[in-house]
């Protein structure tokens, strides 16, 4: 058990690095920065607000991080949400309670996620494209829900679960953490994580093995669906309407990019969501600094590429391995689990 | 003659959009017009691939509402060798006025002007740190709009933007923007908002309520746009002013159109739309009614 | 016993400078040391057979001679010249051409294109296409393979693949040819044709180094030996003064006694499965097939007579098109190896880098992987456990590794064999299906698993294993079925089971093209 | 007809089918303004697929190709507007600089052994950005030169415009073509997509392809970007969002396979003309609103990815019972 924490600690420290130098950066910019207090029954501070708005990515990433694990990528998280988002908010609208539209709007994100997982494990069509399909017709959907319009509603309810708090703290940022903790545990007290990472490296022999990859690999799609949906409700929740052709919009890059910056191949195999989670949070600090820093907006994106490069740059499989020389050698540390990447990206191609 | 007309549209990336759509369908109906619908997804190249097909397809009339100023010479001349007559909907061309028979648009820089010249008036000569909610970067609403204001706010020292950044039009981000804001400056230090569109500023009040600020009290807040919303916040006493920006460009557009087709009368190269100012004064509440079914 | 050894071992004939002289070459591993001032010298026109256990260090050193892996410390000379290759590409142009022990060719190509990759045949600037092909299917009929050079590589069985790899490697070298493991899954006649091309490019004076684990290859066609262990070299021999139990004393460091088993009551067991025409079109035809408890079914053929077909079938890996399968009497579906495995099934299937391993996995969670699946997700197997599995068939089988933690993937090709049996092992079944279980597998171990073989089938397990060697056939066969061109054409029982029968059984055969 | 050849007929089969649909039921389509059009409005698009189509061909993927058209516009048009630079020294200069980054990003993911998703997607927020700094507002372009290339174009009966920059297109694509499968470069792409690892112990030279392959990504990308802007005869840094993913829907359409090492340059031609045939049936549909039109995109996406799987698949099905014997012949 400690090890295993000990484990995760020693897998985690290059994001927490990472993530701390992104918070000194805003420190940097904004002395006010860590300053936190309690204003009409919420905590009120920049911190809070880095951990309040990185939910939906955070969210989206625990999802993709398992998808990405086995080897896939969803590109259609983001329409995802934006059909979520909207379903909920004409629940609402149409006089259901608030708890009903949650369960609809998971229950269109699961039947998004299934999709992608039918074409991916039935129909065999390459993740990237099988996602796009829905990247592109979702949005189309959310509109034809919402009717193209912004649907704003007022039940306090469904609003609760994005602009509300529980015992002050934002409840966007408790679910996060909580749904974060439980998957990042079953998978791991489960056999799951070793199954995922096992069809994600080899699903030929992991196939040959028993393992009924293809159930596997729509369950995590399913995952993802979910994940997403869950994104787009709070993201709703939090205006007060849907807004189908905006929510989300964009945001399965950023996804990506937290589980990369998680230290997660795109190659599929060994993950951590711990790890994404941080890598999440770490992009949230880089959009803070930008809008903290005051500058002029048409440098945000320069700005944002060249954070985000420099911390790719710097965990960076062949840098880190440069690193572990420096360093005197131990068992296995990631350089050998990582420097290879290209290896394997190229056996097992069967097509 | 029922007319066939080509109506290509930059997208609906927001309510505003959507009505405007709306609207230009209506208006075609009630004229037993053919309207040959084309979404362009945002997207300059689409528009220009659509009004191609509409010549190719040979249609009486084409309406474009462009996504940007520049670079449409180039298929207006092909429109206008197949000699099929083009208007354009709230955004005018740099292109040589010859090649489309009128553009139908509102004034963006006036716009941004009234709602400073509002602000001004407003605050009268009290010390004012505004902060602004910027349009998608690089888009013309965005860029007018922010000149418009600062030309108003022009030798006004009380005034002053004190940060603007991008909420790219939408909710979401004005509200995120927002709250940067409110703790960069610190709530009590901000006296005014402008947003671009009152989609940002609607966000920007959940922002500025979660802050324990009182929205139109402490903060003044002023937009552009008069969507549905904004009329019910300022109802509401949560918001001060928005100008209107009218989804029906397609009236007289369609009007100028029917004309010329009909025996080749030329209207006037440019015909403004008003931008009227609604504020508290105005009875929102009946506005709201009226308009929330237009499908903003 | 030091290096003296290798200056007595000189060939007669080579009294001119060496063609490659290697000295002091090392690599490490995190936790493991492959090489440890591994010297070797290559003289031309000689056939200097590389030999060791698995896990010795001969691939490591193959590819620190070509640049594939950069070395720790060391010199290597080409013709009296110290070179320091950076890559495959860099050796290759310095006259190196080389066969890795896994086939590396490109599956999206197509043979010819594989043949020529870095060296296409140009006219007027551009690839000519046509000068490729014709040059291609010239150079494969050296290797008595008619095969179209235009087609996708894949079409084509492991072996015609390793022969190309071959022809390809063959034609690369100027002056150094390095075979690791070539003739692993060639069958007698191929492997008559590879010497044939071995002796002429042995006269044209190139210095080739061949790596195998069948002794009586490494006597038919070698000059010297050169043999490691744990990274070491532990001596080199001119091969006419020694004797193949010499040779295997030195790899092992011990005598390996040859057990002599005698087999009764081979179906002495009850019945445990009947198959009952099994087929797929266009694979196998449909065969039929009772199994007893405590049986082991040998199947002999050809390459590309459908052994491993048969095996696929039997696990449901390939979807069969009819025929029914009975287990203890009653009748089981069989549709995939989730099927399989649930009735106790297992299959170690033939190619292992692509259908056995899961690279980046542990070790440990490698051995334990089918048991797993078989237990399904929601019931994990407790770390210690697991743990214990492992350690267990690591000691039993001999697996040669730094940690259980270690990638299996970086595991020598025999150690990662032995892996995978284990992981069939963990999860005791009743039918073991093993496709080619010695390839690459040195002597040593294949001793210890036809051993394993044996107790196994003593403690009442069924077995079907396919392989290309006869010898290992006849030694823990009960039952010999034979396929041809993916028919049952003879089953041999008993006294029966003799090489040379086996050999007839396959042999009068009219239609033997490819593969 | 090689087993390999297949997608690409399959492609070229479904474009033909699917023209003739269109005209069956709009006659006009079947006109030489369509066809002019169908080469013209996608010229650009079509000259960042050649490009894709090789950084897919190696497994990999540039998403920076639509921002680095942006940036190259927006650079363009700034340049003539500040300096009295000639336009082809212009051209030649924005070459320059989008090859080299691509280059750049090549070398990032060879030495830092970096996955291209990201790299690029790093590159994409970088031109982007780049263009903003250069200008956020719309530049427009006039220079008498550009006018006379806009007025290079061939007018065919039934007034189709064969205009310069959609002849450019094709060329790009004959000599893409060429290049994937008669030189030696071409071939190492192939290598590099069938297995780096592979490739690399067979002697390819990993870095000078891969880096070679992003360079022209890039390269063509700034092709693209002049060619968008004689379109436009502007720069604008909002502009072209989002192409890179139509560019590798195009690439895929035509039937190469995302995981690389196959598929053909020509078959990408073919992708870029039935995504073009899309667009051109909804707009003389005209009847779809902003979502349906989504929705219907994404749906025939989905069709064609499906016709071809079945084609592919039928016909292999076939081959590989054929094999099973031609193996032992
Ligand atoms: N990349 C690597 N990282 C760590 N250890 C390695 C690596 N490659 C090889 N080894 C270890 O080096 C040793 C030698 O491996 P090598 O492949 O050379 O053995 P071999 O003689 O070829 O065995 P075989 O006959 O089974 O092919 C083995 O213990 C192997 O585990
Ligand atoms: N799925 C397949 N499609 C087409 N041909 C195949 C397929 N599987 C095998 N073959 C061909 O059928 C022949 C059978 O190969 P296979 O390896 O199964 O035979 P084998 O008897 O197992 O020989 P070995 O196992 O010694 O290689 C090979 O020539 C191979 O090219
Ligand atoms: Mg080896
Ligand atoms: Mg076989």
């Amino acid at each position: 058990m400690a090890g295993a924490v000990q484990g995760l600690l020693k897998r985690i420290m290059p994001q927490l690095v990472i993530l701390a130098a992104a918070l000194l950066l805003n420190f940097i910019v904004f002395p006010d920065f860590f300053h936190v207090d309690f204003r009409n029954g919420r905590l009120f501070g920049n911190i809070i607000d880095v951990l309040n708005r990185g939910a939906p990515t955070a969210l989206l990433c625990i999802g993709m991080t398992l998808v990405i694990a086995t080897r896939g990528i969803d590109l259609s998280v983001g329409a995802v949400m934006a059909i979520a988002g909207a379903t909920a908010a004409s629940l609402v609208v149409d006089g259901h309670g608030w708890f009903t539209a949650l369960i609809g709007a998971l229950a269109t994100g699961a039947i998004c996620g299934f999709w992608n997982g039918i074409l991916v494990a039935v129909l065999r069509i390459q993740p990237i494209v099988a996602t796009l399909v829905l990247m592109v017709a979702g949005r189309g959907v959310a509109q034809l829900i919402t009717e193209g319009t912004i649907l704003t509603f007022l039940n306090p309810g469904l609003i609760r679960l994005g602009a509300g708090t529980i015992l002050g703290i934002p409840t966007a940022i408790v679910i996060w953490i909580c749904l974060g903790a439980f998957v990042a545990f079953a998978v791991r007290r489960t056999a799951l994580g070793m199954l995922i990472e096992s069809i994600g490296i080899n699903e030929a022999s992991s196939r040959l093995a028993g393992i009924n990859s293809r159930v596997l690999l729509v369950c995590v799609y399913l995952v993802s669906g979910l994940c997403a949906a869950l994104a787009g409700v709070i993201v709703a929740a939090d205006i007060k309407g849907a807004d189908a052709n905006n929510a989300g919009l964009w945001l399965e890059l950023d996804a990506i990019l937290a589980v990369v910056i998680g230290g997660n191949s795109l190659l599929g195999g060994r993950f951590s969501i711990v790890a994404s989670l941080i890598g999440a949070l770490i992009i949230q600090s880089v959009n803070s600094v930008i809008l903290l820093s005051g500058m002029p907006p048409e440098f945000n994106l320069v700005i944002k590429a060249i954070l985000i490069l420099g911390i790719l740059v710097i965990q960076s499989p062949k840098v880190s391995y440069i690193w572990y020389m420096l360093r005197a050698s131990g068992p296995q540390p990631q350089p050998d689990r990582k420097t290879p990447r290209p290896h394997r990206a190229t056996e097992e191609k069967t097509q | 003659a029922d007319l066939t007309i080509g109506f290509s549209q930059i997208g609906s990336e927001s309510g505003w959009r959507a009505a405007e759509t709306t609207v230009t369908k209506q208006q075609a109906e009630e004229r037993g017009i053919d309207l040959k619908f084309a979404d362009a997804q945002q997207k300059q190249e689409n528009q220009i691939k659509a009004i191609r097909s509409f010549i190719a397809q040979g249609v009486d009339g084409i309406l474009i509402a462009p996504v940007v100023a520049t670079g449409w010479d180039e298929v207006l001349e092909e429109a206008k060798d197949a000699d099929i007559p083009v208007v354009l909907m709230d955004r005018t061309v740099d292109a040589p006025d010859d090649l489309y028979l009128t553009a139908v648009t509102s004034d963006l820089v006036h716009e941004g002007n009234v709602a400073g010249q509002w602000l001004v008036d407003e605050v009268a000569g009290a010390d004012c740190r505004v902060v602004e909610l910027q349009g998608t970067t690089g888009s013309s609403p965005a860029i007018d709009r922010k000149t418009g204001f600062e030309q108003a706010l022009e030798g006004h020292d009380n005034l002053e933007i004190v940060r603007s950044q991008t909420g790219d039009f939408t909710r979401s981000q004005g509200k995120v923007v927002m709250e940067s804001f409110l703790k960069a400056e610190g709530g009590e230090n901000i006296c005014a908002l402008y947003a671009h569109n009152d989609d940002m500023a609607v966000g920007a009040i959940q922002a500025i309520k979660e802050a324990g600020l009182k929205p139109g009290e402490d903060i003044k807040i002023v937009s552009i746009d008069a969507v549905p919303d904004a009329h019910l916040a300022i109802a509401n006493g949560e918001m001060n002013a928005t100008i209107e920006l009218t989804p029906n460009m397609a009236g007289p557009a369609l009007d100028a159109m029917e004309a010329y087709l009909a025996d080749g009368t030329m209207p006037p190269k440019w015909i403004q739309t008003e931008s009227k100012l609604y504020t508290a004064e105005d009875d929102n509440k009946a506005v709201y009614e009226m308009k929330k079914d237009l499908g903003y | 016993m030091t290096d003296d050894t290798a200056q007595i071992a000189t060939p007669p004939g080579a009294q001119d400078a060496p063609m490659l002289r290697a000295i002091g070459i090392s690599k490490f591993f995190p936790g493991t040391i492959a090489l440890d001032d591994v010297a070797l010298t290559l003289h031309r026109g000689e056939v200097h057979a590389l030999l060791g256990e698995n896990g010795a260090g001969k691939s490591t050193l193959i590819k620190c001679l070509t640049g594939a892996y950069k070395r720790d410390a060391g010199v290597i000379e080409l013709e009296g010249v110290a070179i320091t290759p950076t890559s495959t590409a860099e050796s290759q142009h310095l006259g190196i051409g080389t066969v890795y022990q896994e086939v590396n060719l490109l599956p999206n190509l197509t043979v010819a294109e594989n043949l020529y990759l870095g060296r296409q045949p140009m006219r007027g600037g551009l690839v000519s296409r046509r000068r490729m092909v014709a040059e291609a299917r010239a150079v494969l009929a050296d290797y008595g393979l008619d095969v179209d050079p235009g087609e996708p590589l894949t079409r084509y069985s492991v072996a015609v693949q390793q022969v190309v790899a071959i022809a390809r490697a063959v034609e690369m070298s100027g002056k150094v040819l390095i075979l690791d493991e070539p003739t692993a899954s060639l069958d007698r006649d191929e492997v008559q044709l590879l010497f044939s091309v071995i002796r002429k490019l042995k006269a044209r004076g190139l210095a080739i180094v061949f790596v195998t684990h069948f002794l009586d290859q490494v006597f038919e066609i070698s000059d010297r030996a050169t043999v490691l262990r744990n990274g070491r070299v532990v001596g080199t021999r001119l091969l006419n003064t020694v004797s193949q139990h010499d040779i295997v004393t030195l790899m092992l460091g011990r005598q390996l006694e040859a057990k002599v088993h005698d087999r009764q009551g081979g179906t002495a067991g009850e019945m445990l499965l009947e198959v009952a025409d099994l087929g797929k079109r266009g694979m196998l035809e449909p065969f039929s097939l009772a199994l007893h408890k405590g049986e082991v079914i040998g199947l002999a053929g050809l390459l590309g007579s459908g052994r491993t077909e048969m095996a696929n079938l039997l696990f449901g890996a390939v979807p069969a098109d009819g025929g029914t399968l009975r287990m203890h009497g009653k009748e089981i579906r069989v549709a995939n190896p989730r099927d399989a495995v649930r009735h106790g099934f297992a299959l170690c299937p033939e190619d292992r880098k692509t259908e056995g391993i899961v690279g980046d996995l542990s070790v440990r969670d490698n051995i334990v992987l089918a048991l797993q699946a078989r237990q399904g997700w929601m019931r994990p197997i407790p770390r210690a456990k697991v743990n214990e599995i492992a350690e267990h068939y690591v000691r039993t089988l001999d697996i040669r590794l730094a940690s259980l933690d270690m990638p299996i993937r970086l595991l020598s090709g025999g150690n990662q064999q032995k892996a995978l049996l284990a992981r069939w092992l963990a999860t005791s079944p009743d039918f073991l299906i093993l496709d080619e279980p010695t390839r690459g597998i040195d002597v040593g171990a294949h001793a210890e698993i036809i051993a394993l073989i044996e107790t196994l089938r003593e403690r009442g397990m069924s077995l079907l294993v396919a392989s290309s060697e006869m010898e290992e056939l006849v030694a823990y066969s009960t039952r010999v079925i034979v396929l041809r061109d993916r028919r049952q054409v003879a089953e041999l029982t008993g006294a029966q089971i003799t090489a040379d029968n086996i050999v007839h059984a396959i042999a009068d055969d009219p239609a033997r093209g490819a593969a | 007809m090689r087993s390999t050849h297949l997608p690409l007929i399959v492609t070229l089969v479904t474009f033909v089918l699917a023209f003739a649909l269109c005209g069956s039921q709009y006659p006009s389509i079947l006109s030489t303004r369509v066809v002019a059009n169908l080469l013209t409005d996608n010229a650009f698009l079509g000259i960042v697929a050649v490009g894709m189509t090789f950084v897919i061909l190696s497994g990999g993927i540039d998403l920076s190709v639509g921002s680095v058209i942006a940036f190259t516009g927006v650079l363009l048009a700034v340049i003539l507007r500040d300096t009295s630079m000639h336009p082809l020294t212009a051209f030649a200069l924005a070459l320059v600089i989008t090859t080299a980054f691509g280059a750049a990003m090549g070398a990032t993911i060879h030495y830092l052994e970096m996955p291209p998703f990201i790299v690029t997607l790093a590159g994409m927020f970088l031109a982007r950005g780049a263009a903003y700094v250069l200008s956020t507002d719309s530049v427009p372009i006039d220079h008498a030169f550009y006018d006379t290339l806009q007025g290079i174009y061939w007018k065919a009966a039934g007034g189709g415009r064969f205009r310069l920059i959609g002849g450019l297109m094709v060329v790009t694509f004959i000599v893409g073509a060429v290049v994937a499968h008669r030189t030696r470069f071409g071939q190492n792409v192939y290598a590099l997509g069938g297995g780096a690892q592979t490739a690399k112990l067979m002697g390819v030279p990993l870095a000078q392809t891969t880096i070679g392959i992003y360079a022209i990504s890039g390269g063509l990308a700034g092709l693209a970007g002049i060619v968008f802007s004689l379109y436009t005869s502007a720069g604008y840094s909002l502009a072209t969002v989002g192409v890179e993913l139509d560019a590798i829907a195009a690439v895929v359409i035509g039937g190469t396979l995302l995981s690389g090492g196959y598929g053909f340059v020509a078959g990408t031609f073919f992708g870029i003309l039935i995504m073009g045939l899309i667009q051109t049936y909804i707009v003389f549909d005209g009847t779809l609103s902003s979502w349906w039109t989504k929705i219907v995109i994404g749906m025939l996406l989905f069709a064609f990815i499906l016709l071809q799987k079945g084609l592919t698949w039928a016909t292999t099905v076939r081959k590989r019972r054929a094999t099973g014997s031609a193996a032992l012949s």
